[in-house]
Parts: C-alpha cells; sequence; structure tokens
C-alpha cells in the first residue's frame, strides 16, 4: 500500500460512537426532565425551598447528576472536534485536550457537590 | 443555441504571483447559451493575453477549468452564461478556495493530485464498479474481448475541497475527493487498508455533513453519500469489535 | 501562497453566502453547539447560587424573571432543540441512513423545531 | 559523436510535446519544456478523445490506418490508465454506406487492423441504443482515452528521467549564437510577468496548429493548416463501444462514450487563427443531427458542452479534409539552413508517441548522440506523479 494519507490518528469511530451515543441520551434525558418537572414540580422550580424540596428524590439525584456528566462529555468532545478544524498543532492540541479534560472534570465534581449538598439540606 | 447576444460584464480575480490581487473587468457580447469557459477564453485571445487560468478539454471529463462564478464552484466548460446571469448582468470570476492561487485563476493542484495518488485512485474502472453503487449498474453484453470498463466519475476538478466548509480552515483534510476516491477503491477491491486510511481525523471525522461536495460535483460522483457509507463501515465494524474478543480488536482500536 | 487553508479563516464557517442547505445546517449546528456550551459553564456558575443559601437563589430567581434573561433562557431552548433535532439527522446519516434525502430531512425537522419553539415561547410569555 | 549530455528544448505541452519530452529525456537529454497555458490545453486537450484503430483511414490513407492501429495496440499497453479499452463498431446506414462496405473490410485487413463483422442482431443487443435500421456492422479496436490525463502521463514519465516543465511560459522568441543558428528561445513566465530565456543545444517546435506561428519567429514557414472540428458532448453514455458511421471520413461519423458521457465529432474547416475559434451554432445543429443518425435517442437528450480544437493538418495544394493526417517532421537546417531548430506537426492523438520517436531519433542523429527509443517498451508513470 502507497504510504498513508496522514500519520497518528486523533479522532476516530470511538469518539464519534461516543459523540452521538451520548447525544441522544441527552435528547431523552431532556425529555424525561421535562415531563418530570411538570409532574414534581408543576411551576416550575422558581423557589430554593421548591429545589431542595425536588432534590430529596435520589433518583432526580442521580439523573440530573448522569445528566449532567453525559452533557459535559457530549459537548467537550464536540468542542474538541470544532478546535480540530483548526487543525492545531500538536503541542497545541495537547494543551486543548488537558485543559478540556480539567475543566470537564471539575464541572463534574463542582455539579455533583451541589446537587448532593441540596440534596442534604432536606 | 439563440442568436440574440447578451452584454455581460465579466469582473475577473487578477492576481501574479506574489502580487496583489484586483478585479478587472471585461464586457462582452455574448451568445446566452454559450459557457463560461469560451467566454474566459475569449478575454484571453482578444482583451487581455496575460490572463492565466487552467483548461485543456472543454467538454468536462478532464477537470482543469473548475473556477468560482459569481462565488460558487463550477465547472466553467459546461456552465451556460444563462444559468448564471442575465443580458447587462455581471459575472465574477474567482479561483477555487483553497488551493494556492498561482497567478489569476490558476491554482496548484499538486498536492490534492498527489493525495489522490496516494488514495490509490485509478481512473479507468470497470463498467458496473464505475457507477455510483446505489445505481442501476450499467452492463454491456460481452462481445467484447475483456470486461467493459469505463473512466470513472471523478475528474478531480477539486470543486467538492474548493467548496468544504472544513476544507476552509484545515489544510491536513484530504478532502471529499480523495475520501471519495477510497471509496471507489474499496468498491471495487474491498480490502481493510482503504478503510484504514480514510478511517483518520485528516479524513472521514474531519466531515460535518454540509453535503456542499454531492451539490458541487459536475460529475455525479456524490463524495457525501461516499463518505458516510465508510463511516457506517467503519462503525460497524467498531460497534462489532467491542462484543468480540480483544485479540481480533487490534485494527480498529483507537490509539491514546 | 494565497488562498490555502488556514486557521483563521474560521469565520468562513458561518458565512452562508453562495452556499446550499446543508452548509445551513452546519451553521446552525456549529452556532449551537458553542452557545449551548457557554451556557452550559454559565449555568453551572448561576446555579451556585443554591449553595449560598436560600436568600441568594431567591435574590437570583428574581433577577432571572424579568424579560431579558427570559429571552435569553428561550435562546437556550431554541437552541438545544435545533441542535438535537439536527443532531439526529447527522446521525442517522452517519450510519448511511438518509443522506440522499438529507434536505429534506432537514427542512422537516427545522420545521418540527420551529414549532417546538413557538409553543415555549407561548408558554414562557404567556404566564408572566 | 556527443559524450556530454545533450540539452533540448521542447516547445509546446499536448500530447506531441509531452510524449517528445519523455523520448528524449529517457535517451538521456536534459529536456525543458516550455508551454503557454496549461498542459494539453490547445488542440490535444480538446481531441474527440478517440483511440484509433486506424479502421477510420483504411480506404482513404493506409499510411496513417497503420499507424494507428500499431499505436493503437502500443498505448493500450503502455496507457491502460487513461483508456476505456471497449472497442468500436463501424456501422452502415444506408446502401451507399454498404457500398462502402467491402472496400472497408478490403483495407482495415490489409492495414493490419483486426476487424470482424458482427451480425446485426448481435450488434444491437450488444449496444441496444443504436439505431435499429442499421444494415451491417463491423468491430475494430477503437477505445475512448481521457485526453488531459494521457499528456500528463507521458509528461509525469518525462518528468520520471528528469525533464523540467515551464508551463504558462510563453515563446517571445529564438535566441542565436554568433553564427545565426537557434541555441534556445527567449520566453515570458506569465505567472509573474516575467522574461527568461532557456538555452539548448537544440529546439524543437512541437506546437501543432501553431507550428506555423512559432516557426515565423525564425523566420521559417511551415505549411501546417489549423483545420478545427466541433465535438459536441451529450449527458448520457448512450452507447459503451465507439460508434463509427460505415462511410468516408465525413462529417459527425464518429460517437464515442467517455465517463458518462457521449461525444459526436466532428466537421472540418480552415481557419489562419487557431488562438480563438468560435462554435457555431449551424456546426452544433448538423453535429446534433448526425449523432441522432447513428443514436436516435439522442435526438431528445440534452447537450452536456460543445468545442471547437484544430487540428494541424499538414498544406499542400488540397482542402483539408483529404490531406494525410501522418506527420511530418522538418529539420531546418536541410530545408531553410537554420541550424538547432526541428519542427513536427501534423499526426493525431493516436499516433503522438511514434511521432516523438521519428523526432527524437531526427535529434539524436543530428546530434550524434546514440540511444535507442524505449518507450513502447514501459508503461507510462502514473499521471498524478507530473506533480511529484
Amino acid at each position: 500500500m502507497r504510504e498513508s494519507l496522514s500519520p497518528k490518528r486523533l479522532e476516530g469511530s470511538g469518539r464519534w460512537l461516543l459523540k452521538i451515543f451520548t447525544g441522544l441520551l441527552i435528547v431523552v434525558f431532556l425529555g424525561i426532565h421535562f415531563v418530570v418537572n411538570h409532574l414534581v414540580a408543576p411551576g416550575g422550580l422558581l423557589t430554593y425551598a421548591d429545589v431542595v424540596a425536588y432534590f430529596q428524590n435520589p433518583i432526580i439525584v442521580v439523573m440530573e447528576i448522569s445528566f449532567l456528566i453525559l452533557v459535559v462529555i457530549h459537548s467537550f468532545l464536540g468542542l474538541r472536534s470544532i478546535l480540530l478544524d483548526l487543525n492545531p498543532s500538536p503541542m497545541v492540541l495537547r494543551v486543548v485536550n488537558f485543559v478540556l479534560v480539567v475543566i470537564g472534570a471539575v464541572a463534574v465534581i463542582y455539579g455533583a457537590w451541589l446537587a448532593l449538598t441540596i440534596a442534604g439540606r432536606g | 443555441m439563440t442568436e440574440q447576444l447578451w452584454q455581460v460584464h465579466f469582473k475577473v480575480h487578477r492576481q501574479r504571483t506574489g502580487g496583489k490581487p484586483y478585479v478587472r473587468t471585461f464586457t462582452l457580447d455574448v451568445d446566452p447559451e454559450e459557457y463560461i469557459l469560451d467566454a474566459v477564453e475569449r478575454i484571453w485571445a482578444l482583451h487581455d493575453r496575460t490572463l492565466t487560468y487552467r483548461h485543456a478539454c472543454h467538454h468536462s471529463t478532464c477537470g482543469a477549468c473548475g473556477m468560482r462564478v459569481n462565488g460558487r464552484e463550477k465547472l466553467t466548460c459546461i456552465t451556460t452564461i444563462s444559468s448564471v446571469t442575465q443580458n447587462g448582468g455581471t459575472v465574477r470570476i474567482d479561483p477555487l478556495r483553497n488551493f494556492p492561487v498561482v497567478s489569476d485563476l490558476v491554482v496548484d493542484m499538486g498536492n490534492f493530485f498527489l493525495r489522490m495518488d496516494r488514495s490509490g485512485f485509478n481512473s479507468v474502472a470497470p463498467l458496473a464498479a464505475a457507477c455510483l453503487p446505489y445505481e442501476q449498474p450499467l452492463t454491456a453484453e460481452n462481445s467484447i474481448d475483456h470486461e467493459p470498463e469505463r473512466l470513472v466519475d471523478c475528474i478531480e476538478c477539486g470543486l467538492c475541497i474548493s467548496v468544504c466548509p472544513a476544507a476552509n480552515t484545515d489544510k491536513e483534510y484530504v478532502g471529499p475527493a480523495v475520501l471519495a476516491s477510497l471509496h471507489l477503491m474499496y468498491v471495487q477491491n474491498p480490502t481493510q487498508e482503504f478503510i484504514d486510511q480514510a478511517d483518520h481525523h485528516t479524513g472521514l471525522w474531519r466531515c460535518h455533513s454540509a453535503y456542499e461536495c454531492t451539490e458541487v460535483c459536475p460529475s455525479g460522483v456524490d463524495p457525501a453519500w461516499r463518505i458516510m457509507d465508510m463511516r457506517k463501515k467503519v462503525m460497524s465494524d467498531r460497534i462489532k469489535s467491542i462484543f468480540r474478543p480483544r485479540s481480533s480488536e487490534k485494527k480498529n482500536a483507537q490509539p491514546a | 501562497m494565497p488562498n490555502q487553508p488556514e486557521a483563521n479563516n474560521w469565520p468562513r464557517w458561518f458565512d452562508p453566502r453562495s452556499r446550499s442547505l446543508g452548509t445551513f445546517g452546519f451553521i446552525l449546528n456549529r452556532v449551537t453547539a458553542l452557545g449551548l456550551t457557554l451556557y452550559l459553564l454559565m449555568h453551572l456558575i448561576a446555579l451556585g447560587q443554591l449553595a449560598r443559601g436560600a436568600d441568594a437563589y431567591d435574590g437570583f430567581i428574581a433577577l432571572v424573571k424579568n424579560p431579558l434573561f427570559k429571552l435569553g433562557e428561550l435562546l437556550v431552548i431554541a437552541a438545544g432543540v435545533i441542535h438535537g433535532l439536527n443532531g439526529i439527522r447527522i446521525a442517522l446519516n452517519s450510519f448511511g441512513i438518509g443522506v440522499r434525502c438529507q434536505k429534506g430531512t432537514f427542512i422537516a425537522l427545522m420545521l418540527i423545531a420551529l414549532f417546538i419553539i413557538a409553543f415555549f415561547t407561548f408558554k414562557m410569555f404567556s404566564e408572566g | 559523436m556527443k559524450t556530454t549530455q545533450p540539452s533540448a528544448i521542447v516547445i509546446g505541452a499536448g500530447f506531441t510535446g509531452c510524449a517528445l519530452a519523455y523520448d528524449l529525456a529517457q535517451r538521456g537529454f536534459a529536456v525543458t519544456v516550455v508551454e503557454r497555458g496549461e498542459l494539453a490545453s490547445g488542440t490535444s486537450g480538446r481531441t474527440h478523445g478517440l483511440l484509433h484503430s486506424g479502421a477510420r483511414y483504411c480506404v482513404t490513407d493506409a499510411e496513417a490506418a497503420i499507424e494507428c492501429i500499431q499505436e493503437n495496440m502500443i498505448l493500450r499497453r503502455i496507457a491502460k490508465q487513461c483508456i476505456e479499452y471497449n472497442g468500436g463498431y463501424f456501422v452502415a446506414l444506408d446502401d451507399a454506406d454498404l457500398g462502402y462496405a467491402p472496400a472497408f473490410f478490403q483495407g482495415a485487413q490489409n492495414c493490419g487492423i483486426p476487424v470482424e463483422e458482427i451480425d446485426v442482431q448481435r450488434a444491437l443487443a450488444a449496444e441496444p441504443a443504436l439505431n435499429p435500421k442499421i444494415l451491417a456492422a463491423y468491430q475494430v479496436p477503437d477505445a475512448a482515452f481521457d485526453p488531459l490525463r494521457l499528456a500528463m502521463a507521458f509528461a509525469a514519465s518525462a518528468r520520471q528521467h528528469g525533464a523540467k516543465f515551464n508551463t504558462f511560459h510563453d515563446v517571445v522568441g529564438f535566441l542565436r549564437d554568433g553564427i545565426g543558428n537557434i541555441c534556445g528561445v527567449s520566453a515570458v513566465n506569465r505567472h509573474a510577468g516575467q522574461p527568461v530565456d532557456f538555452r539548448a543545444d537544440i529546439t524543437i517546435n512541437a506546437t501543432g496548429a501553431w507550428a506555423g506561428k512559432v516557426a515565423e519567429m525564425a523566420g521559417i514557414s511551415v505549411p501546417v493548416r489549423p483545420t478545427p472540428g466541433v465535438m459536441v458532448a451529450y449527458e448520457k453514455r448512450v452507447t459503451q463501444r465507439v460508434i463509427n458511421r460505415l462511410c468516408e471520413p465525413d462529417d459527425g461519423d464518429i460517437l464515442l462514450p467517455q465517463r458518462r458521457m457521449a461525444v459526436i465529432g466532428t466537421t472540418s474547416f480552415e481557419v489562419e487563427e487557431a488562438d480563438y475559434i468560435p462554435v457555431y451554432p449551424d456546426q452544433v445543429k448538423q453535429m446534433h443531427q448526425r449523432a441522432a443518425l447513428l443514436v436516435p435517442e439522442l435526438e431528445n437528450i440534452k447537450m452536456r458542452g460543445a468545442y471547437m480544437s484544430a487540428r494541424p493538418l499538414i498544406g499542400g495544394l488540397m482542402s483539408g479534409r483529404s490531406l494525410s493526417r501522418t506527420f511530418k517532421c522538418y529539420d531546418h537546417q536541410t530545408d531553410e539552413e537554420v541550424n538547432g531548430l526541428v519542427t513536427v506537426t501534423g499526426g493525431k492523438a493516436t499516433t503522438c508517441r511514434v511521432m516523438a520517436e521519428k523526432t527524437a531519433d531526427l535529434v539524436c542523429q543530428k546530434l550524434g548522440w546514440q540511444r535507442a527509443c524505449e518507450t513502447a517498451q514501459h508503461p507510462l508513470a502514473d499521471y498524478h506523479l507530473y506533480y511529484s
């Protein structure tokens, strides 16, 4: 075979599938989210008390946290793909990867902590 | 062809190697059913001998005369003047995007052709394989001493790369034509090597489904469909590999 | 030589001139993607108010009640709906499904999106 | 007997120029090609795209026919990459055509062209789009080729042997040494708009229909007549084989498939100036009628393109069509006492390789350089590699 068109592969079917999979789940979750919101808190979660009450349900807590994880994965994979369109140098890309992972992790941990604290204030 | 002539203003991109680009306007009386390339050739022959442009076959088999006509990628030898303007109208003619401009309307196709070469692109294919897989395959009765063949659709004009939004920013992206070539080669000879070449961040995964390539292709290659067909293949292999024992997974494994 | 692909051509991603329907799908998807990512971060920071107790949060909600924020909220919903529906099309396409009728699919999905957005607009601005 | 590497300038990068550059480079010359436009941007690119079996000329011009069938077989071997080799039919549409058949069959055989009479029903089964009224059909080894890619394949092979191509370089004059012999050309780089000189032991004018104008710059007259013909391309590939009308060479007597198209040609008339030849609507109409005679459905199929191509026919007193299609090679030392310039013109796409061979033979003999031609033995380099 003649030499391949380009060296190291930085994006492939795995990440794409993950993007599609998370995207799909997000759509599903959003659906549930709206329905549940209207059953649990018909007026919407417009006061602190409502929110705390809403988070007393452990299923809700789990759902919200996993929802956050999905959104972070999906959006940051997308963001990385957009940045790859700019053909970054390997150095820059390494930084990008690092930053995305860090921000993503922080976001998830922070969100989880938030959900749990609120839940704890029952 | 109609006898009545139109007056049309041609605004042509001019640029000497290393010089500043500017626009020069030529006003011609043209037959509306003439082709843009005829007008460009007449501008060179009768108005300005310094104008440079690429052309050869004048009937859409060579792919040399790709330009942007009023901003849109066209094969100028088969684009009638009446299809892009009206009597007294203006036609803007620019070189293709995403290819280095050598001068005026001439772009450097070198890198693109070498990528086509590396993709294994073969200009002649068996009759059935030369068509799109979803088409009714052409067949000819075999009174010929070998399997009938034909020149394939892709004429390597580069319009698809010029119009592709991803190719705008990423010079490493091989572009629709090369991916389409890999698909064509895979159809003729289903070996993994073609898929592996396409399965890359500078290949299949740089496409963002704008489908412009298929829109502008003057030759019915349908690169967008070919790209998506290869994605399907890569992803189904990938999914299968998840359920297959580790050992057989090497080929599709993602580098870290 | 000029006219080569360059990172600083990125504004062309969003340039709809002399382009076909497919690119509008691409532009919409990219704009909404960036918008929603931005919103995600803002949203998380804003919700930090919850941690700071009832008064902080209720005060924040009061602020959010004004039409300007409501408009922003609506944009987020719109972006979500468009990105979601368009995403479904692109996902299906990448499995080789409906590539050749992608235009029709796009129009249909965007009409649905329009309908949903209209519904939310009505809903939000009707209940003061 | 020359021992240091000889150098040559080839003016023109059409089929002849590219093939000649390859031939000379392969014989060890340092070759510089100077072309005012893109490769094959003159007559070559706009050729009909028919790889002749020679049968078209086997009655009127045996010399040309024999050359064609020989070169046809060679190109089929060395240039597979840009030829769709599906053969061709000669079909008789009326009694006149039938009357021509015996002479045709005999002529083809005399010229060594593998010709076979095909039962009409079988021909119609093989090519259902053919006019069902055909009275006879003969199969010959015609083929269709891609013009630009054929030129590029020769050019790519030339570059593999070190030839340098200067496209978009307009030759404006000849350089002469102290004693009036031509020692190169002065040109203008049209990309940069700058003059540039090229020097070499010998300069070959391979500009086909423009050979007369280029030779004029050296004060030499070459009797070549630009003889354009029109070609019309249709949106549908109606046949898989080349369809020729079984008659003496005539207007619109060849219909060939190319990619998804069908291309009908051609006409023949003479012009002085080959730089710009308008496409005449009446000729297009005429082609349309002729095409519909061979394949009736073309009557209603959309035209995709129409173009003019100026054959380089070598002058005499006779009118265009009846001239020999074989090429001529002039050593201007023998004719005009101008040393250092050779002109090759005439010929046709199918015979470009042998034109190059014969011209290179002459050049080698002039310079006392003894190297045999090997262009018929080896396949051409992949045309993409022209850019390597």
